[in-house]
């Protein structure tokens, strides 16, 4: 029992040791570096947490898309380095926070809420058989349609804030796309089996989503496809499908007594049509997240 | 003898890794530096995915495990040729043994 | 079934406006935003007649889904929300075929902030209510930043920090209170804590009030607000002052009212001092202030804080209540007309200094007539909205005999008609007139619109029976 | 002291890291990574308290779900507000 205990240990050393690390270090690049292996190590986290949807998604999403879009932005601004005055501070401000939420939170009494066995009561009805699905998309899916509703607002806050940019192909590089060739189809795969795996085992259409738009990013990167300048209307529309499909199901028509009601006999289908469709629109609208900030190859341009 | 061959396959994987970062640590530039990398981890990675193939509980599970293997030769190969040909276009200098760079 | 459909519609005409573009985008905003204030009058008329409801989402019930309770205040916010979005909605089409600007996103995110607003409002769970500030956050912050210019985007960027930084003390007080109680539901939790004063309640009570605090923009946490809302287009910066900021007030009151009624009533001495300490700061830096933008919004800084002043008055019941709603709802219209008619003068003059409206004396009547109503309310002079709020909570500190209640109610009057009237003198200093720099026309409709909400918000003095009937059937517990 | 509670009492210390950084640290980018950090600090309290005793709970781990895919949305936007004021400022110079 040890070994796991140790293990543990190093791994929450390990979390604090890399977020110090990017946050109070000298130089941007290896702050960013950094922020990824402490993405990396979180995904370790959420594994032995037992919470493997979310380990998915951290990997894909916390260290993966966040990470390429942070060195993406790292190579445009110039290397200017945190001033050094405030950051000793930040580190007695940290340890009393944390000391006194560790004291209030280490005295709670050892018992479990009563939602997991609710969970598991209603899973029958829930048209799904993995807990964490039924409870994302059937019980709160009202969180996941404002959910998405985040994940617009933030892409029209991108696209407006970068506007002006016209659309930017990077230098084609032919070995890099010769695997490229090789590792998108076998991403479109993994995120097709990731949709469909979601209704009995760990998976969904948030790491599906993640999944295609890390092929997308791979695209952009050999130089195969173009970063978004102003989104064409066939774009648009492949964005807003997924929502409007969501909102349709979740809409009070049709008989349907209130929001979101889904009718267990064919509740498994209407989760797995809206999954279909957020899989699809999420997936361009991550990897919109990315290519609306591509910018052109620094070392083309002689601006290192 | 299933459970003494994946404890052995995991220990010769352990093995390359410490190969692979002794190599990363001691090796005077970024092109033998790729090559540690490279070649020793990615035996590692191997040898590693082989002995958790050989406790898979099932035979899916067993092939998407070693399904791992070629995904990474395939990364780790790709990644390290862009570094290497970026780090030749920013013209950084071969290791002090090495002869000059051709011209 | 009407508040499904109050949710569901912005949602779907914001995705339309973005797929339809600049042009019809506007017609879509203004047809939906019509049809949302008849359903929210039809909400009103609803509560009012059968009283709060609740209504459980996908139909799973409270810990399990997500509940939303509709009661008389977030009835009357919700049709606020819809008052105010219409006319400016009517204001910004104008506004940007003056400015030649196309809003192709500005619409979209409209649509969002509106249906985080209405879900906001009737949420009665606290993961929900993360969610929806979360998306609020994020529209406010890209509708600042649609404007393009460089003080936007620095403005947008600190403003995005600051909500960061709140959302997430926000989310770590859930996580507590759902690692304590075992639900985050509002219902549930309102018998759970009051019985519970244990320490780790207190704290993530302590994390959620600072996270709001800082949304709210209260006083020492005020920064990031003269900045974003100052610089952000006039259209925007009504839209928030008007509304967002008031939606993190909300949650305070409601957790305030519902989950934390126990105990709170040794704590509500911190929000009404700092809220003292807000009219204060706000109103100086507003009478120092050097554009008018900038000046409007530290008034808002100013008035945020008189809302606070309700707190201790709570113990007394509807009266406070009543006093807050109106208050609520004079500040919403007033503040939306005067950031309106800045945007016409700055339209129209070219300078957004307040010395730059001398330039305008004699010019634009109704935009003057529109300055002077939207002041009378703030500063709360009958038979204004503004001056039936302060006179409730005149009534209420008096039940409760705090006299420097009464003090800072009635400095924060006087302080609000001495920085409105330095707007106000500029329309008469005819010296000036001469050199007047060459005005731009500007389309009536702004003018109508800005009129339109100072005069409301005068009638809501008027209408306060009614409103205080809408509350009073549904008042919270 | 179960492993689930070490999770959460570390994920206080990764919330305190962030806020401190957020609040203190004045260069854009590294503010960037501090409310991930923070985030993460945050969603791991959640899971980890929630599952103090041992029993895996799905809806926590929906919520942080959710958290995280919110978090890449600010990310996403706090970079384009940094990309176009530091565009700006390379046109200046």
């Amino acid at each position: 029992m040890n070994v796991a205990v140790v293990f543990d240990g190093v791994l929450a050393a390990g979390l604090v040791w890399a977020a110090a690390g990017a946050l109070l270090g000298r130089d941007r690049y290896r702050a960013v570096i950094l922020f990824i292996v402490f993405g990396l190590l979180m995904t370790l986290a959420w594994v032995r947490l037992s919470a493997p949807d979310i380990a998915l998604a951290e990997a894909a999403i916390g260290a993966g898309l966040t990470g390429a879009l942070l060195l993406d932005a790292l190579g445009g601004t110039t290397a200017a380095t945190a001033g050094r005055a405030r950051r000793w501070m930040v580190l007695p401000l940290a340890v009393t926070v944390a000391a006194v939420l560790a004291a209030v939170l280490r005295a709670l009494p050892v018992r479990s809420g009563p939602l997991p066995d609710a969970v598991s009561a209603a899973l029958p009805e829930s048209g799904v058989t993995h807990p964490v699905t039924a409870v994302l998309l059937n019980f709160r899916g009202y969180d996941t349609l404002l959910e998405v509703a985040v994940l617009l607002a933030a892409l029209l806050g991108v696209l407006g804030a970068v506007r002006h940019a016209e659309p930017v192909r990077l230098a084609s590089a032919p070995v890099l796309q010769a695997a490229a060739r090789v590792l998108v189809p076998l991403m479109m795969l993994a995120a097709g089996y990731l949709l469909w795996a979601g209704a009995h085992r760990p998976g969904g259409a948030f790491q599906a989503a993640a999944v295609l738009a890390a092929a997308a990013v791979l695209l952009a990167l050999v130089g195969m496809i173009s970063g978004w300048g102003r989104p064409s209307l066939r774009l648009r529309c492949a964005i807003a499908a997924g929502p409007l499909l969501f909102l349709a199901i979740a809409a009070p028509l049709a008989g349907r007594a209130a929001l979101l009601v889904l009718p267990p006999q064919h509740a498994g289908l209407l989760i797995l049509l809206i999954e279909a469709g957020l899989t699809l629109s999420l997936g361009f609208l991550l990897a919109g997240l990315f290519l609306a900030l591509l910018r052109s190859d620094p070392v083309d341009t002689g601006k290192r | 003898m299933l459970e003494f061959a994946s404890t052995a396959l995991m220990l010769l994987g352990a093995g390359f890794f410490f190969a692979g970062t002794v190599g990363l640590l001691r090796f005077p530039d970024v092109y033998s530096r790729l090559h540690a990398l490279t070649k020793a981890d990615n035996l590692g990675v191997g040898c590693i995915a082989l002995a958790l193939a050989l406790q898979a509980d099932g035979l899916a599970s067993a092939l998407k495990l070693l399904l791992i293997w070629p995904l990474a030769l395939l990364a780790s190969a790709a990644v390290s040729y862009a570094i290497a040909e970026r780090a030749h276009a920013l013209g950084t200098p071969l290791g002090d043994a090495g002869a000059d760079d051709p011209p | 079934m009407l508040i499904a459909w109050l949710i569901v519609l912005p949602l779907a005409w914001a995705l339309a406006a973005w797929l339809a573009g600049a042009r019809r985008g506007a017609t879509i905003a203004c047809a939906g935003v019509l049809v949302q204030l008849l359903l929210a009058l039809a909400l009103a008329r609803e509560v009012a007649a059968h009283g709060p409801f609740t209504y459980a989402v996908g139909g799973w019930g409270a810990p399990l889904g997500i509940d939303l309770h509709v009661d008389g205040l977030s009835a009357l916010l919700v049709l606020l929300t819809e008052v105010v979005a219409l006319p400016l909605v009517l204001y910004t089409r104008a506004w940007l075929v003056a400015q030649e600007q196309d809003g192709t996103y500005l619409w979209p995110l409209l649509g969002l902030l509106l249906a985080a607003l209405h879900a906001l409002f009737v949420s009665a769970d606290l993961f929900n209510l993360y969610v929806t500030l979360e998306l609020l956050g994020l529209g406010a912050v890209a509708l600042v930043a649609s404007g393009g210019e460089r003080k936007q985007l620095a403005a947008a960027l600190r403003y995005l920090v600051a909500s960061l930084v709140a959302s997430g003390c926000f989310l770590l007080g859930v996580a507590v209170i759902y690692g304590i109680h075992g639900t985050v539901s509002l219902a549930d939790l309102a018998e759970r804590v009051p019985a519970d004063p244990t320490t780790p309640t207190l704290l993530a009570g302590a994390l959620m009030l600072l996270g709001l605090m800082i949304k709210t923009a209260l006083f020492p946490f005020h920064g990031w607000l003269p900045a974003a809302h100052g610089s952000a287009a006039a259209p925007v910066s009504a839209l928030l002052s008007a509304l967002v900021v008031k939606a993190s007030f909300y949650v305070i009151l409601r957790l305030r009212l519902s989950v934390y009624s126990g105990w709170a009533e040794q704590l509500d001495w911190l929000p009404a001092l700092l809220g003292g300490g807000a009219i204060l700061y706000g109103s100086w830096c507003a009478l120092r202030a050097e554009r008018l933008k900038m000046l409007i919004a530290y008034s808002t800084v100013a008035q945020l804080g008189y809302l606070f002043l309700l707190f201790p008055l709570l113990a007394v019941g509807e009266l406070a209540l009543t006093a807050g709603a109106l208050q609520i709802l004079a500040h919403a219209l007033a503040k939306a007309a005067l950031f309106a008619a800045a945007g016409i003068a700055l339209l129209a003059s070219g300078r957004d200094s307040v010395a730059g409206l001398a330039s305008l004396a004699g010019v634009l009547p109704l935009t003057w007539f529109a300055f002077g109503l939207a002041g009378t309310s703030l500063m709360g002079l009958p038979p204004s909205g503004g001056f039936l709020a302060k006179w409730l909570l005149i009534d209420a500190a008096i039940m409760r005999g705090q006299w420097i209640m009464i003090l800072l109610v009635v400095a924060s009057g006087l302080l609000a008609a001495a920085y409105i009237f330095r707007i106000l003198s500029c329309a008469f200093r005819s010296a000036e007139r001469e050199q007047a720099v060459a005005l731009r026309p500007v389309p009536r409709t702004m003018e109508w619109v800005a009129f339109a909400l100072a005069a409301a918000s005068v009638l809501v003095g008027l209408e306060a029976n009614a409103i205080a009937g809408l509350l009073g059937t549904g008042g919270a517990r | 002291m179960s492993a689930t509670l070490l999770y959460a009492l570390t994920g206080c210390a990764l919330f305190a890291l962030g806020l401190g950084a957020t609040v203190l640290v004045t260069e854009p980018l590294r503010r960037v990574l501090a409310f991930n950090v923070m985030g993460s600090g945050a969603f791991l309290v959640f899971v980890g308290l929630a599952q103090r005793a041992g029993v895996s709970d799905p809806v926590p781990q929906a919520m942080v779900l959710t958290g995280i895919v919110v978090a890449v949305a600010a990310t996403a936007l706090a970079l384009a507000l940094i990309r176009r004021l530091e565009r700006d400022d390379d046109d200046a110079r």
